[in-house]
């Protein structure tokens, strides 16, 4: 991807880029040992006569991601870099400053989803914010995945244990409903959200928060 | 177990059969007769072949053919049967049906469907009589707090206020049950109770959706009640009279719709508004206040409702026709009464019948019912018409259809009125009377 | 805040004449969910949307079982969208296995794609014309949704829930003589959408009573992050086929309808003209199509994703549908999160209908495109 | 005897006058339609089943939930302004009555003064709608 150097261009055809990007890939795509030993470590489980794609690193997408490793340094991580995809997991100190950040210089506006991932094995959970754009017409196929890790305490008490992190509603505000719904589902309690009440489950819900790996489907 | 009644035995239902004879004529001795003779003290009755009728003499009917007829007619010509059966609330009741039948069939091929199809064989006419005894058998549930003699009351007083205001309607030349020298002020008088049962009923049901609906229909009547009295006066100054026969025979030349379109389109409006159909249905909005008013009636309250609204609809279509459409006046297409049967009688085979009495309606009457049926069907169908075609308003845009455009329009109207008038178009001395 | 409380009225002093009203979840003006709604009067002074009434715990559910599997009762959400609520998730575990699909199964899932669209709106848009009062309106998209319904029913052999689209393309190649039948119904669908404008969106009093209700401007929609037709009736040109295209769509010859407005009455006009979007890409798609060819890339039975995670989405009849799939080399996923545009657009309703009169909840409300079933998941 | 027993006026007639008598065959229908569809609630109370009582069922329309406050209360509508006018002029439309019936009989003259009556309640009118325009959450 050719890093959006003139924008009417870009918007223009967006979507040839995209495929022409696909066969620039084509001259490095690797033999079909490597191809096995890619995947291998990627851990898929493929049958051999699957065609073999493997993704370059897109240069718009690097560019943005180097925007925020270079001002916030050691205090984030970037996971991955992919074509249209980024993400970056933030401390959960310092996730209300990288969100602002993300707001105001990369010109993402708004929230796609607010995900929760349990990893009882590490003792954490995920909280992922999918964040587009709609202003900016370049970041419109962009999905930033922006990630904080809370620890997970093993009898949950949602609200009062150490299952907190700040929340993003006055960054971006569309993602108030979302932190409600990662609350009551994980137990992940958004410190600074004016309005932290359950939303979907019954009232008079008493068992631990659902979304959990500990939380067992009966007949299951 | 499966016998009817396994506990039968013969001889107490003979004993049973002369236990109900016995309780007969006690009953029949005890209230029957006083009745006979309140009726022959105080009740005016006919005259008969010379004979002065009695309740005796009127059983006598049936051994005597010849009597029949003129009793049946005699009996046409009082006051009960007037209420009971023809102008009064039997032919509005009989109207309001076919209205309600006619409305689900006519609305389903607006709308692509088939409508009622399969109860009563034909089209699904029986449609409505299975939705009665379906809304019969229904238990009736009363909120706990409701106030509960006042919401029993509604229902009724809602029925019979809607009976009043068909009584005022005429349907033929001297067939009206009431014929007050100012009919259409009571007309105006019987309308203004409409809203008051719909609060009272929503008062007394306790319940948020009802109350919001009766308010809603409080407010309704506020947008709507001053146009429809204003649109209505053009008709009052040019016939010069408040009685609906009189207003009726002044169109015997022409319609007033001729003269005062706007006020028939004004008056049409508020008809719609008052009868809460579509376009102003507000107070029974279903997708806002569930069913705004009528929301805690079940059963059978609710179909005593449905049939009040019928003949309602009846009536305001019937009044529409009276006060513009002119009526019973129209051609007479109905055949006169076949001389030689009332001259030979009705010949079949060798047995030659003859019916004194006949015919029991005059022609005149029968041209002015078909008339004025004909029309009132036809507004009817335009009153249901807008079901198909409209969304609901909102309440703001009714208040300010009635008091912006509506009152203004109805002004207009009476200024025409009094421009035809005084330019000596109509009225005494005028070019076209 | 766009709409504000009335003038000379303030919370503060009306409090002890405010009526609480519960509009749901037995309401015929509400959907499976509740609107706890404050009412001074004729107007609304605050609304608190309580959904769950339907939640089903679907995310929970994916987690237990294997990627096939989870086909069926994923589309269970909106089961009158179904090719566009699987579309995400067929392209989610296509990239996270790794799979080509054959070009003729592309087209043929945007067929069925477009096609569950256009039921999907004609079910709304009936349901729009009930809540506003407009019975005939209820009646004819009902009627009319039959022709797309008999035309996946040949399709994918089910009615409603076709569970059609599988990850590696489709589940069953189209039958014979489809293409003359897609055409010719959707064809006379164009001419019967043209009626519904005559009957509907020029009544003046539909007009009146919609044209500048619930006011959303430009600037919240974004901020509100609300999606699909609810974003394009405030002027944001935003369309997943477009902005991201999916499969073949950037081939397909087709228009973004965005409307400037923003307020009750565009919202219902959007998902309205995008039916005959619809129909052209039903149009092209079916000419553009390669006539044979296989229709599916065998799987491996009980596919394996690596530890990896994938977020894809696409444009449904509500919005966009975002998939986010954690795999974690297991052949269930390890996480799956739906984010659907009903749950998006929620999110304006205490916004949009704190000052507005009660009369114009049902049209600002239903006109969120808010489906209670897919946003309680 | 004969003739005080069977008066061609009949009892109402003399009785309440002749005014009134006219009156009566609304009141009459109206009774009527009470009698006459009063008994079908009898006979749904009759025939309809009555399952046991419990007192959700006969709770006020809540929308599935328990009801919270109460259905009576201080509750304002607005438009007030509109009802006040209503109030006013409802009455005064009825007035154009008594004229408009007997305009016949009234020289032209007198029409004067109703067109000058009619051009205060419009006046009356406008300045009312105006008002109430102005103060639109009455």
């Amino acid at each position: 991807m050719s890093s959006g150097t003139d924008k009417d261009v870009e918007v223009k055809d967006t979507a040839e880029e995209h495929s022409t990007n696909s066969e620039n890939t084509k001259p490095d795509s690797m033999s079909k040992d490597e191809a096995k030993k890619f995947y291998e470590e990627k851990g898929l489980d493929l049958s051999p006569d699957v065609p073999v794609k493997p993704k370059p690193i897109p240069a718009f997408e690097k560019s943005l991601a180097d925007k925020v490793s270079s001002k916030f340094g050691d205090k984030i991580s970037v996971d991955y870099v992919r074509a249209d995809r980024i993400r970056v997991t933030a401390k959960r100190e310092n996730i209300v400053d990288v969100a602002k950040f993300i707001r105001d210089e990369l010109k993402y506006d708004h929230a796609e989803s607010v995900s929760g991932v349990d990893y009882p094995d590490s003792s954490e959970i995920e909280v992922i914010y999918h964040l587009g754009s709609y202003t900016d017409e370049k970041l419109g196929r962009q999905i930033f995945a922006l990630a904080t890790r809370v620890p997970r305490e093993d009898v949950p008490n949602p609200g009062s244990d150490s299952t907190r992190t700040p929340s993003l509603r006055d960054v971006f505000y569309s993602v108030e409903f979302h932190e409600r719904e990662c609350f009551e589902m994980f137990g992940v309690y958004f410190e600074g959200h004016p309005d932290m009440r359950r939303l979907l489950l019954p009232e008079d819900w008493a068992d631990i928060p659902p979304f959990r790996k500990d939380f067992k489907i009966k007949g299951r | 177990m499966s016998t009817i009644a396994p506990q039968f035995r013969l001889s107490r239902f003979i004993g049973s059969l002369f236990d109900l004879i016995f309780w007969v004529i006690l009953i029949f001795s005890l209230v029957g007769l006083p009745i006979v003779f309140i009726v022959l003290f105080y009740i005016k009755l006919p005259v008969i072949n010379g004979q002065l009728m009695t309740p005796y003499l009127a059983m006598t009917w049936m051994a005597d053919p010849s009597r029949t007829l003129p009793i049946v007619k005699s009996f046409m010509h009082t006051t009960i049967f007037r209420v009971m059966a023809f102008p009064g609330f039997g032919f509005a009741a009989l109207l309001a049906a076919a209205t309600i039948f006619v409305e689900r069939k006519f609305l389903a091929k607006m709308q692509l469907r088939v409508g009622p199809l399969y109860c009563g064989k034909i089209e699904g006419i029986l449609q409505l009589m299975g939705d009665g005894f379906k809304l019969m058998s229904k238990e009736i549930i009363i909120p706990a707090k409701a106030d509960k003699p006042i919401f029993w009351l509604g229902p009724l007083l809602f029925v019979g206020t809607a009976g009043a205001f068909v009584a005022l309607i005429p349907v033929a030349p001297g067939w009206v049950v009431a014929n007050p020298s100012v009919g259409l002020l009571a007309v105006f008088a019987v309308i203004g109770f409409f809203p008051i049962i719909a609060v009272l009923t929503a008062w007394a049901a306790n319940s948020k959706w009802t109350f919001i609906g009766g308010l809603r229909a409080l407010h309704q009547m506020v947008a709507f009640e001053i146009p429809l009295i204003l649109s209505l006066l053009g008709v009052v100054i040019l016939s010069g009279s408040l009685n609906l026969s009189q207003i009726v025979q002044s169109q015997e030349h022409f319609w007033w719709i001729a003269f005062l379109p706007i006020g028939a389109i004004v008056f049409f409006i508020t008809i719609l508004a008052e009868l809460e159909r579509i376009p102003f249905d507000l107070p029974e909005a279903e997708s806002e206040i569930v069913a705004g008013w009528l929301t805690e009636f079940s059963g059978m309250m609710y179909g005593l409702i449905q049939l009040g609204t019928y003949l309602k609809l009846y009536a305001f279509a019937g009044l529409f026709t009276v006060l513009f459409l002119g009526g019973w006046n129209g051609p007479m297409v109905w055949p006169p009464f076949p001389q030689d049967i009332i001259t030979q009688g009705i010949t079949i085979g060798p047995v030659t019948a003859h019916f004194p009495g006949l015919p029991l309606f005059d022609q005149e009457m029968l041209n002015g019912t078909l008339w004025f049926v004909i029309k009132t069907v036809g507004v009817i169908l335009l009153i249901l018409l807008p079901r198909g075609v409209f969304p609901r308003v909102r309440i703001d845009m009714i208040l300010h259809t009635g008091w912006y455009k509506l009152i203004g329009l109805a002004f207009i109207n009476i200024f025409i009125a009094l421009g035809l008038l005084y330019a000596g178009v109509l009225g005494p001395g005028g070019l076209l009377h | 805040m766009t709409t504000q409380l009335p003038p000379g009225m303030h919370i503060e002093t009306v409090d002890e004449k405010i009526m609480t009203l519960n509009v749901g979840p037995q309401h015929p003006g509400s959907g499976h969910m509740r609107l706890i709604i404050k009412v001074d009067g004729d107007y609304i002074v605050s609304c608190d949307p309580d959904p769950g009434y339907v939640h089903r715990g679907e995310e929970k559910m994916a987690e237990y079982r294997n990627y096939i599997q989870n086909i069926p009762h994923l589309e269970r959400p909106v089961i009158h969208d179904s090719s566009n609520i699987l579309y995400p998730y067929c392209l989610g575990v296509e990239e996270l296995l790794g799979i080509e699909v054959p070009e003729r199964a592309k087209y043929i899932r945007v067929i069925a794609a477009e096609l569950n669209r256009c039921i999907y709106i004609l079910y709304w848009l009936a349901i729009y014309g009930i809540f506003l009062g407009h019975s005939t309106m209820f009646m004819w998209p009902a009627g009319d949704r039959e022709l797309f319904i008999d035309l996946l029913e040949a399709m994918s052999g089910a009615r409603v829930t076709h569970a059609y689209l599988v990850p590696g393309g489709v589940r069953n190649d189209l039958p014979s003589n489809f293409e003359e039948r897609c055409l010719r119904q959707v064809e006379y669908f164009e001419k019967r959408l043209r009626e519904y404008e005559a009957i509907f969106y020029q009544n003046p009093l539909l007009k009146a009573r919609t044209e500048g209700s619930g006011i959303l401007s430009r600037t919240d929609a974004i901020r509100l992050g609300t999606t699909g037709s609810v974003l394009r009736a405030s002027g944001v040109d935003f369309d997943v086929r477009k902005k991201e295209p999916y499969d073949v769509y950037e081939n397909l010859d087709f228009q973004t309808i965005v409307m400037k407005e923003g307020d009750s009455y565009a919202r219902s006009r959007i998902p309205y003209l995008e039916m005959f979007e619809s129909c052209r890409i039903i149009k092209d798609a079916l000419k553009k199509m390669p006539k044979s060819g296989s229709v599916r890339t065998k799987l491996k039975p009980n596919p394996k994703g690596g530890n990896d995670e994938v977020y894809r989405r696409v444009e449904s009849g509500r919005g966009a549908i975002g998939y986010y799939i954690v795999s974690n080399n297991r052949p269930e996923p390890y996480r799956v999160k739906i984010s659907v545009g009903s749950f998006r657009n929620l999110i304006c309703m205490p916004y949009l209908l704190k000052g507005e009169k009660l009369g114009n909840m049902p049209a600002v409300y239903w006109g969120l495109n808010y489906w209670p079933v897919e946003a309680d998941r | 005897m004969h003739r005080f027993l069977y008066s061609p006026t009949g009892l109402l007639a003399t009785l309440v006058g002749e005014a009134a008598s006219s009156f009566s065959p609304i009141l009459l229908l109206f009774t009527f339609a009470i009698v006459a569809t009063g008994p079908t609630l009898i006979l749904s109370r009759m025939i309809a089943p009555r399952r046991t009582p419990n007192p959700v069922k006969f709770l006020p329309m809540e929308s599935g939930q328990v009801p919270q406050g109460e259905g009576r209360t201080h509750f304002m509508m607005q438009y007030y302004s509109f009802v006040l006018m209503f109030v006013v002029f409802d009455v005064a439309s009825i007035f154009l009555y008594a004229w408009g019936s007997s305009i016949l009989d009234l020289p032209k003259s007198a029409t004067l003064p109703i067109i000058g009556f009619l051009a205060i309640i419009f006046a009356a009118f406008a300045f009312a709608l105006y008002q109430a325009g102005r103060k639109n959450i009455w």
